[in-house]
Formats: C-alpha cells, sequence, structure tokens
C-alpha cells in the first residue's frame, strides 16, 4: 500500500508558485514549452500551500523573509519536501561576506531539505533533474536511469 | 398489490444501477478531462503535458487521484466547523442529482422526471451555497471574497441561463430532458432555431461554472486560490471534482438543449451524446487557455446590460413567432 | 403516489452523494501522515500572521446587484409555467400577455441602468 | 540651459557657491552645498523649474554625514548635485517629502540605513529591515539602534479598528512577482489605502560594494535586476570606465549595445507574459518564454549565462562575438518580427484585455515628475525621455530610433509604450548589427587593480525598467567608498499607493503589472 501511494507521489509533485529572486526565472523556464515540468506530472503549481506537494526555495533567503518560509512550509499538508533551488538557497551564496546582517545561510537552517540543486541560477535541465532525484528519493527508483547504469 | 410491488422493485433496481453507474462515469469523467484539460492546454502553449507517467501520461490522474488520498487533510483553527466541513460534500449533491435526469440516449436514463431540467436548475443554487460555506467558513480572507464573488457572479447568470432556456420550453412544452431532445429528430437541432439562446446559455453557463473567462472566484493572481484557499488533500479534490463534473453537465444540457441530443445518423446514441459533449467541454478549455480574464464590474455588467436584454428580446420574437 | 415516487431517486442521490465523499476523507484520515507545526493550523495569508479575522463586515458594493436578483429571479420563474403551456393556447392572446409581462420586467433593468447601479464608479478621495 | 539655472539659481539662494563640474568627468553640471535651513528654498526652486529628484544619496565621512540631493530634468540635460553635511552624533535634516513626493521613500530608507531623522516626515517605520536589526548598517561605525529608534521603526503595521478588512498581497503571491508585499486595506472589492513593505529581498548590494574592489562587485550587477542583467551590467561598466577614463574600442561598443537591446527585448517579453497572466490568460506567458528562449540560445555560448549575465568587462568584453552569433541574430530577428503580428492579433486587439487596462492606473505627467518614475512608465505618461538619447553610453549615440510615448498615461498605454519598444530594440539590433565593426573587443591598459582617482559620479542608464543611477564615490583605493543605486523599480513602485487608492483588487494587480517591477532590484 505504501509503495502505491509512493509510485503515486512521485508521480504527481505538485509545487508551490513561490519564487524568491533569480532562480524563480529559471523554475518559470522548466516548467514553460521548452523543459515542461508537466510531463512528468510536476506542472500543476498551486498557488495556496494547502494544496501542494513541494516547496522549491528558489533563491536568497532574508532575515525577514526566514518567518515567512517557515510559515508557509508549516502549512503545508504532509508529506512534503523541499527543494533547495540555486547556491542562495543552500548556502547563502555569493550573498555572504564578514559582516553580512541580512541573509540566512542556507535554507536548511530554517526547514528539512531533500534535494539541493547548485547552480547560480540552475540551469532548468538541473531542476529537472532535482525532480528526478527528488522521485528517486520517494520511490527508491530512477525515472530515466544514468548513462552508468545503462550500459 | 403484487404488481406495484414488482414494479418499485424493477425501479429501484434501476435506480440502484444507475446509481453506480453515475458514480463511475462522473469519477472517470473527471479523471478523463483533468488529463484533457492538462493535455489541451499543452498543446496550445506549444508543449506536450503529462507524458512520462502512463502511455501518453494517461495514469497521470489516477497518480494525482491516489497521491491526494495519501495526503494529510488540515483544518486551519481559526475554521468554522461545521460549515468547512459541510462544503465540499454539499458541492458533491447537485453533481450528482443532475445526472439522474440527462438522457445519455434514447434508454439510457436514469429516470425521466417530467420536470427534469427545473431539478438540475434547482440542484444547482445548491452549489452556490456550499461555495459561501466554504469562503465564510475557512475564515479567510481570499476565500471570503472569492466566495462573494461567486455568489454575485451566479446570481447575475443565472436569470441570462433561465431565459434562454425558456425559448426551447415554449417550443417544446415540457419540461422534460428526453422529451426535448427527442423534438429535435433529424437536423432539426434548435440551435438553428435559437442560436442566440444557445450563445446566452453557453456564456451563462460558464460563467454558473466558474472558468475563464469568468473564473473570478478563484482568481489566482488576485486570491491566490479564491475559495478553497484553505483546503487541502481530500477536500480540496472534492471541489475540483464537482468542478469538471458541472463543466460535463453544463454541456451535457447545452446538448440536449439545443444540438440534438443523443440523435444522430449511423452512430449508436450513447455516442453522439458523448461525442456533442465532449466537444462543448473542449471549447470551454480553449476558452480557458485563450482569453483574460474579466473584471468584477464588467462581469456583473455583461449579463445585467447585454445577456439579460438580449435574452429577454429572443424570448419575445420566440413568442411572437409561435403564435403571431 | 405515483408523482412523489418519482422524486425518489433525488432523494437517493442526494443521500449517497453525502455519503460519497465521506469515503474518500475517511481513507484520508487513515492513509496520511500528520504533521504538526506551530503554525501549520494558522489562517493562510501569503505566509504573514492574519491581521483580524476575515469575519468582519464586509462591503458588499454589489448588494443592489442582489436586491434586482431577487426581483427577477421570481418574475422569471413565472415564466416557467407559461413557458410550458404556451403553444397549447390557440389564439395570440398568451403571447400579449408575455408581452406586458416582459416589458415590465424590462422596464425594471432600464430604471436600474438609468439611476447608474451598473455604473462603478472608481473612489477617489483626492 | 545649465548657464540660465545657474545665474537663476545664484539669485534665489544669495551666499552659496555654485560650483561647476565637469559633466563628462561627474555626471552632473553644477553642484552647489547649502545649509539645512537653505535645502527647502532650493528644493522648491527645483521644483518650480519642472526638475524631477532623481535620488537621494547619503555617504558617511565618518567626520561628517553628507546627504546628496540629484536634481535632473526631464526636458533637457541639466543635473545639479545639492549636498548638506550633518553631524553623525546627533544626525537630523529637513525633509523635502513636501515638496518632492518620492523623497519620502528615499527618506526613509536612508532612516534606516543610516540613522538619519528627517524633521517632517510623516512615516519613518521601516521598509527594508527586519525587526532585529540592532545597528545602522551602512554607518562606517557600529552605530547601535537605540530603543527608541527600535520603537519608533519598527516594522509595518497597520491602524486598528474593528470593522477593517485588511488583506496581505504577498509575500508569496503569483502576483508580485516575487517577494513583494502590499497591506491593503479594503472596503469590499475596493482598495482604501495600499502600503507595500519591502526588504524581503534585501541582499545588502551597497554594503558589499563597500567590501569588494570594483572587478569583484561585478557579478553582483547581474543579481539585481535579473531580467535586465546586462543593462545593469552596462549600467556598471561604463560608470566605472568613466570614472577612470577607461576608453573602450569600437566593436565593444557595438556588441554591447546588441546584447543589452536583446537583454532588453527578452524582459520585456517577460513582462508582456507575466502581465497578461495577471489578467488571467495563461498561454501568452509560454509563448513568450518560446522566444526567451530563443534569446538565450543566442546570448548562451557569447556569454555562458542564461539569466545573470556578466559579460561586459572595465574596457571592454569577456569575449568576442563570432559568425554564428551574427547569423543567429539576423535570424532570430526574422523570427521576431513575425511574433509582434501574432501578439498584436492574439493581445492587442482583445476586448477583455483592453477593456481591463483602459483608463486603469493613469499617471498624469505631474505626477509622475514628482514621483521620479522613469522608464516606459514615464514614457506612458506621455514625456518623451529615454536616457539612451539623453546621454548615450555605448554605442546608443549612433543608433536610429524614435521614442514611444503614451497618450492617457494609463496601464494600456504601458502596453503600446513597451511593445513599441520592443520593435524598436529590434531596429537597433539590426542597426548594430549592420554597422558592427571588426578590431578588437577589449583595451590594452586596464590594470589589474582598479584605482580610479578621488572623486564621485552620478551615472545613469536606460535599464528595460527605466533610470538606473549609480553614484560612486572613489577614495583612490582599489574599493568604492561608497555605491549607491539608485533603482528605477523602487521609484516606479513608490507611485503604486496613489494609483490603487479607490480602485478595484483587479485594478490594483493590473496597476501592479503595468509597472514592471523587479523585487531583488527594490530591495537590493
Amino acid at each position: 500500500m505504501e509503495k502505491v501511494l509512493d509510485l503515486a507521489r512521485a508521480n504527481s509533485i505538485w509545487p508551490m508558485t513561490f519564487g524568491l529572486a533569480c532562480c524563480a526565472i529559471e523554475m518559470m523556464s522548466s516548467a514553460m514549452s521548452r523543459f515542461d515540468l508537466d510531463r512528468f506530472g510536476a506542472g500543476v503549481f498551486r498557488a495556496s500551500p494547502r494544496q501542494a506537494d513541494l516547496m522549491i526555495v528558489t533563491g536568497t533567503v532574508t532575515k525577514k523573509m526566514a518567518p515567512v518560509l517557515t510559515t508557509l512550509y508549516e502549512q503545508m499538508p504532509s508529506p512534503k519536501w523541499v527543494i533547495a533551488m540555486g547556491n542562495c538557497a543552500i548556502s547563502g551564496g555569493p550573498f555572504v561576506f564578514e559582516g553580512q546582517y541580512n541573509v540566512i545561510e542556507g535554507v536548511e537552517l530554517l526547514v528539512p531539505v531533500d534535494v539541493y540543486v547548485p547552480g547560480c541560477p540552475p540551469r532548468p535541465e538541473a531542476l529537472l533533474e532535482g525532480f528526478l532525484k527528488l522521485e528517486e528519493k520517494i520511490t527508491g527508483t530512477r525515472r530515466f536511469p544514468g548513462p552508468e547504469n545503462r550500459w | 398489490m403484487e404488481q406495484i410491488g414488482n414494479m418499485i422493485g424493477w425501479e429501484t433496481v434501476k435506480m440502484v444501477v444507475g446509481l453506480v453507474g453515475v458514480l463511475a462515469f462522473v469519477v472517470l469523467n473527471a479523471l478523463i478531462l483533468t488529463w484533457a484539460e492538462r493535455k489541451v492546454a499543452g498543446h496550445m502553449q506549444r508543449r506536450i503535458g503529462p507524458k512520462e507517467v502512463g502511455p501518453y501520461g494517461l495514469i497521470q490522474p489516477i497518480a494525482d487521484a491516489i497521491k491526494l488520498l495519501g495526503k494529510e487533510i488540515l483544518t486551519p483553527r481559526d475554521v468554522d466547523k461545521p460549515l468547512y466541513y459541510l462544503a465540499p460534500m454539499i458541492i458533491f449533491v447537485p453533481v450528482l442529482v443532475s445526472f439522474i435526469v440527462i438522457p445519455f440516449s434514447a434508454s439510457l436514463q436514469v429516470m425521466d422526471i417530467n420536470v427534469g431540467i427545473l431539478v438540475i436548475l434547482a440542484f444547482s443554487s445548491l452549489s452556490v451555497f456550499s461555495i459561501l460555506m466554504a469562503g465564510w467558513g475557512s475564515n479567510n480572507k481570499y476565500a471570503l471574497i472569492g466566495a462573494i464573488r461567486s455568489i454575485a457572479q451566479n446570481i447575475a447568470y443565472e436569470i441570462p441561463l433561465l431565459l434562454a432556456l425558456l425559448p426551447v420550453i415554449m417550443m417544446t412544452n415540457s419540461f422534460s430532458m428526453r422529451t426535448i431532445a427527442e423534438a429535435q429528430s433529424g437536423l432539426g437541432w434548435f440551435v438553428f432555431y435559437q442560436p442566440v439562446a444557445f450563445l446566452i446559455y453557453f456564456i451563462a453557463s460558464v460563467a454558473e461554472t466558474n472558468r475563464t473567462p469568468f473564473d473570478l472566484p478563484e482568481a489566482e493572481s488576485e486570491l491566490v486560490a479564491g475559495y478553497h484557499t484553505e483546503y487541502s488533500g481530500m477536500r480540496f479534490a472534492l471541489f475540483f471534482l464537482a468542478e469538471y463534473t458541472n463543466i460535463f453537465i453544463i454541456s451535457a444540457i447545452a446538448v440536449t438543449f439545443f444540438l440534438g441530443g443523443y440523435q444522430g445518423p449511423f452512430l449508436p446514441g450513447i455516442v453522439w451524446f458523448l461525442l456533442k459533449s465532449y466537444l462543448l467541454v473542449f471549447v470551454i478549455m480553449w476558452l480557458r487557455w485563450t482569453y483574460p480574464r474579466v473584471r468584477f464590474d464588467q462581469l456583473l455588467n455583461i449579463s445585467w446590460k447585454a445577456l439579460i436584454p438580449l435574452a429577454f428580446i429572443n424570448l419575445l420574437v420566440t413568442g411572437g413567432l409561435l403564435k403571431l | 403516489m405515483n408523482n412523489l415516487q418519482e422524486f425518489a431517486p433525488v432523494v437517493l442521490f442526494s443521500v449517497v452523494a453525502l455519503l460519497f465523499t465521506l469515503a474518500p476523507i475517511v481513507i484520508a484520515y487513515i492513509l496520511a501522515p500528520r504533521t504538526k507545526g506551530a503554525r501549520t493550523l494558522n489562517t493562510y495569508e501569503c505566509g504573514i500572521e492574519p491581521y483580524g479575522s476575515a469575519w468582519v463586515r464586509y462591503g458588499m458594493h454589489y448588494y443592489i446587484y442582489a436586491l434586482i436578483f431577487i426581483a427577477f429571479d421570481v418574475d422569471v420563474l413565472y415564466l416557467f409555467p407559461v413557458a410550458l403551456n404556451y403553444a397549447k393556447g390557440e389564439k395570440p392572446d398568451e403571447f400579449y400577455a408575455l408581452l406586458c409581462f416582459v416589458l415590465i420586467l424590462a422596464l425594471a433593468i432600464f430604471y436600474a441602468w438609468g439611476k447608474g447601479v451598473f455604473t462603478w464608479k472608481r473612489k477617489f478621495s483626492q | 540651459m545649465v548657464e540660465r539655472i545657474k545665474t537663476e539659481l545664484g539669485a534665489a539662494l544669495e551666499g552659496i557657491a555654485i560650483a561647476d563640474a565637469s559633466y563628462r568627468e561627474r555626471g552632473y553640471h553644477l553642484s552647489l552645498e547649502v545649509a539645512p535651513g537653505e535645502l527647502l528654498n532650493a528644493a522648491r526652486f527645483f521644483d518650480e523649474r519642472g526638475f524631477y529628484l532623481s535620488a537621494i544619496i547619503c555617504v558617511d565621512y565618518r567626520e561628517y554625514l553628507e546627504l546628496v540631493y540629484i536634481f535632473s530634468n526631464h526636458a533637457s540635460l541639466c543635473k545639479v548635485k545639492v549636498s548638506l553635511k550633518i553631524d553623525p552624533a546627533k544626525p537630523v535634516a529637513p525633509t523635502i517629502s513636501t515638496i518632492f513626493d518620492c523623497a519620502y521613500w528615499h527618506e526613509r530608507e536612508i532612516r534606516e540605513f543610516y540613522g538619519v531623522l528627517f524633521d517632517g516626515h510623516p512615516n519613518m517605520t521601516y521598509l527594508f529591515l527586519h525587526d532585529g536589526i540592532d545597528s545602522y548598517p551602512l554607518r562606517r561605525e557600529n552605530i547601535p539602534v537605540s530603543d527608541e529608534d527600535k520603537r519608533a521603526l519598527g516594522s509595518f503595521k497597520p491602524g486598528e479598528g474593528e470593522d477593517t478588512f485588511f488583506v496581505n498581497l504577498g509575500p508569496q503571491h503569483p502576483s508580485t512577482h516575487g517577494v513583494l508585499r502590499v497591506v491593503l486595506k479594503m472596503d469590499g472589492e475596493y482598495i482604501e489605502e495600499a502600503e507595500p513593505v519591502l526588504g524581503y529581498l534585501h541582499r545588502m548590494h551597497e554594503k558589499m560594494a563597500e567590501n569588494r574592489s570594483y572587478q569583484q562587485f561585478l557579478p553582483n550587477t547581474g543579481r539585481m535586476d535579473y531580467l535586465g542583467a546586462m543593462s545593469f551590467n552596462l549600467g556598471y561598466v561604463t560608470a566605472v570606465e568613466r570614472l577612470c577614463g577607461i576608453a573602450v574600442p569600437d566593436r565593444a561598443n557595438y556588441v554591447r549595445v546588441i546584447l543589452t537591446e536583446l537583454n532588453r527585448l527578452s524582459s520585456h517579453l517577460l513582462w508582456l507574459g507575466a502581465y497578461l497572466a495577471d489578467l488571467g490568460a495563461l498561454t501568452p506567458f509560454l509563448f513568450v518564454f518560446d522566444d526567451r528562449e530563443q534569446i538565450n540560445d543566442i546570448l548562451e555560448p557569447v556569454t555562458g549565462s542564461r539569466l545573470t549575465y556578466c559579460y561586459f568587462r572595465f574596457g571592454g568584453l569577456y569575449n568576442d562575438v563570432d559568425d554564428a552569433f551574427v547569423t543567429g541574430t539576423k535570424a532570430f530577428i526574422e523570427r521576431m518580427r513575425s511574433r509582434f503580428s501574432l501578439y498584436d492579433k492574439l493581445v492587442s486587439g482583445n476586448v477583455i484585455f483592453t477593456n481591463r487596462t483602459r483608463g486603469i492606473g493613469v499617471i498624469t505627467k505631474e505626477r509622475a515628475r514628482k514621483q521620479a518614475v522613469s522608464g516606459p512608465v514615464l514614457r506612458g505618461a506621455g514625456i518623451p525621455m529615454d536616457i539612451r538619447k539623453s546621454e548615450p553610453c555605448a554605442a546608443y549615440g549612433e543608433m536610429n530610433f524614435e521614442i514611444p510615448v503614451g497618450t492617457r498615461g494609463d496601464a494600456l498605454d504601458m502596453y503600446h509604450v513597451r511593445i513599441r519598444e520592443m520593435e524598436n530594440a529590434v531596429n537597433i539590433i539590426e542597426q548594430a548589427l549592420a554597422r558592427l565593426p571588426e578590431g578588437p573587443i577589449m583595451t590594452e591598459k586596464v590594470p589589474k587593480k582598479l584605482k580610479p582617482p578621488k572623486g564621485d559620479l552620478y551615472h545613469t542608464v536606460e535599464t528595460p525598467r527605466g533610470e538606473l543611477g549609480i553614484y560612486i564615490v572613489s577614495d583612490e583605493s582599489d574599493k568604492p567608498y561608497r555605491m549607491k543605486w539608485r533603482v528605477p523599480s523602487f521609484s516606479n513602485l513608490m507611485i503604486f499607493p496613489e494609483l490603487a487608492k479607490g480602485n478595484m483588487l483587479a485594478d490594483a494587480v493590473a496597476i501592479l503589472g503595468s509597472l514592471d517591477l523587479v523585487i531583488p532590484e527594490i530591495d537590493r
């Protein structure tokens, strides 16, 4: 039963419409004509966290944004996942320097992160790979086995 | 005595079979339509849409459904619990009841109630009620605005909807869906006699189902998700299910009233009926992916300034032509 | 008797509809995992704590529409029995009756129109 | 013009020395220093002569704080720097928000970053920073925020009232395009008041500038306005070149124009799609992304990135364009021309669209000046002002294009202005391609460590959203002493509250869209 559920979950990941910064544009790109997230059933962007499965943290999280982000995460119904997209979400990226006063150095300090997608900003292909990794994490099997498994 | 008992028995069997059939159809229809909507949207937007989950992405809606089944249902703290719980249940009643009188073919109908269309119209008001309950019960501001918009919208479009159906009733002298369908044998479809009424009905019914360009109650760019903002998991899915079934129902009514119902050459009645209905459903999807949303005052005024006067004129012309 | 029997499916379908909606919710309660955060059950408002409840006086600028609607809806319902028996009479009397009725109804719209009910003024305070 | 202003100014403000400045090196024509008591007189003087307040900049020189007011003119090129010295121990200055409305926002910003109290300012609450901040971030010394200030500043709180209906639009909201938050006070569908709350993406660019060398700051420019990265890149590079007196070879200048215009095109395209998505039509969004991908296909091999370009270097370019770029761009121009007619059919003629936007969010010329809006919003309001024409950098001076203006100043006009600008961009690219000279792309003598001569510079360029002003103070070290970014979206947003007032919620979304905001740029 759990297996069937997981399979369904992996094939129907609805992300939340939640753009923070530059990476949000690439997130949109990946849902658009050329990359088309909807192929994997993940193209249903829901604006309300109540109906979303996945939060893609697309950009720098500031200290002012942090409580908002955790609230949104908590308001999502479980099971829920988080993708940290871009260097800013992973570690604060280029905005970490001595004397910085406004950036959270990595979103994992706020919410549990399932998949990290590095890049500044990551290409849409990278985000797609992130989705496949998330599916692999949920079901235990990879959708398109990589070249190393194919040969 | 025995005869009556037999009759009730037979009727009951028919009813139960119909019920099971309708339930199966409702679920199947919603699955097909969600898949179709994503596919249609995809192809209109130069992409493919669901593809990887099953052949042509056909298993996609099933995956979505199972996922929603396994999703936590949250009840926010500040909601009005009775209203909040009841809303997604009540929205389902008109959906199911409407199917009783829809004639899928000459013989395939749960029961031909002689006031068939009135049953549908009467029950369809319940869905407004449910949306108001959802919006008010959620204690969420977006939901409230969405719900109130929805009421004003339904109010505005119910009258042209009724007025557009009246000429057909005048021509057939019947409320029975099957009689109306039968009256259009050959190519005597009412759409040829009543093109204006058909257009008014179609516009009004698109508005009644809250579809673009009249999707103000759930306008994403203004109200996040409108009246179902606070609903999660299966409760949200019920709203979704009702919405897609409603699209089919209004198309079915349009087919029965204006497009000759199940009548057509060569193919069996049910095939014609579904073919015509889904064609209309496709047109509604097409509208959604093409047009921007109207503003609230424009929405109300389209109805009050254009559709209602037009419907009145159409009614009078029909009345005059029938009598004079 | 027979008339009421006709509506048995309506009652049955209504009850089944209510029960049918219960089933998936119950299944979901059994299947779904549960989590609770401090703010999970707070009202959603773009991630911000909402200012006050949504249950306050809400300025509905379209209550006039509602008033017209009530008048209209009832009147349009009168037309349904008329329509049902319309073609049965031989004489054109019905048409004249209909004409009068509809014209009076239409008058209400034009009156409201003239009164400016259908124009939405922007409210500029400057 | 400059001479006339100088004599009139001398007559109006007696006893104040007005210095001529070299426009080529400083970016302004006149500079004068006033005492706090005379600031209002000076501001009134510029207001009467139709100037607008381009920016207010605060610089901390340790011994004193200097407030710099840049006044500029839409009609003819004349920029005046007015400076005011205040005591860092007790920083108080008079507000000029009573004369120039846009000063209201600039002064709030300075208050929270420098702690300068503006006398007579109606609202001095935090705009950008979070409540937990305990010092003034841009001060050179660590000045703790006093408890009194903390209470006074605190973040936005709406007024009390039982029956008021407040709605948060954002920070997570589909139509605010990012993390902008607007608190709306509603009366049914109508908006009574709108209050933007910023800073959800404040990434300390100005603070970083003080910690990094000129070269190290280059990548930041692309991350400020991620849609018009090339323009910001161009602005910064040309500003530093102007400060150091570096000449750029011709070919580099032409390539700069081509790439900036391609980027402008893609930025406007995204605006078009997002705007229509705001209005409820989702499909055009995907159509414009299709075009954007074509642009990315051209830019990616040359610049190496898809979004946050960092391609221009001090003295030239990162690498040269090749033949594939030229043919690709030519093919793209052909394709784009056919797309315009498609958008025209799909959008411009759509009844619902025109009815949603006509007469909505009308900006008059006077309000546009007072609020210092710029770019397409300003041109939509009917003022033909384009910095590419008035202060051309790179090879813009040799390009031939007209400036589209609106007649009504509403959202529909801004749509038409942007569409015309896209067509202009295509024309400019074509002209630049036709004249693209051969030659080097980089000047020979650019030192590894740039150390510009002492002085300041206010440099402006036209980005897709409007006037970008970069104010750099150099102290002869390899790091800028102070770098202030006057960003277009910040000024354009500030007209939103007055536009939204009295309109419906759906109109507010249409107005917000017509301003074309990019949030990281506002918050910096």
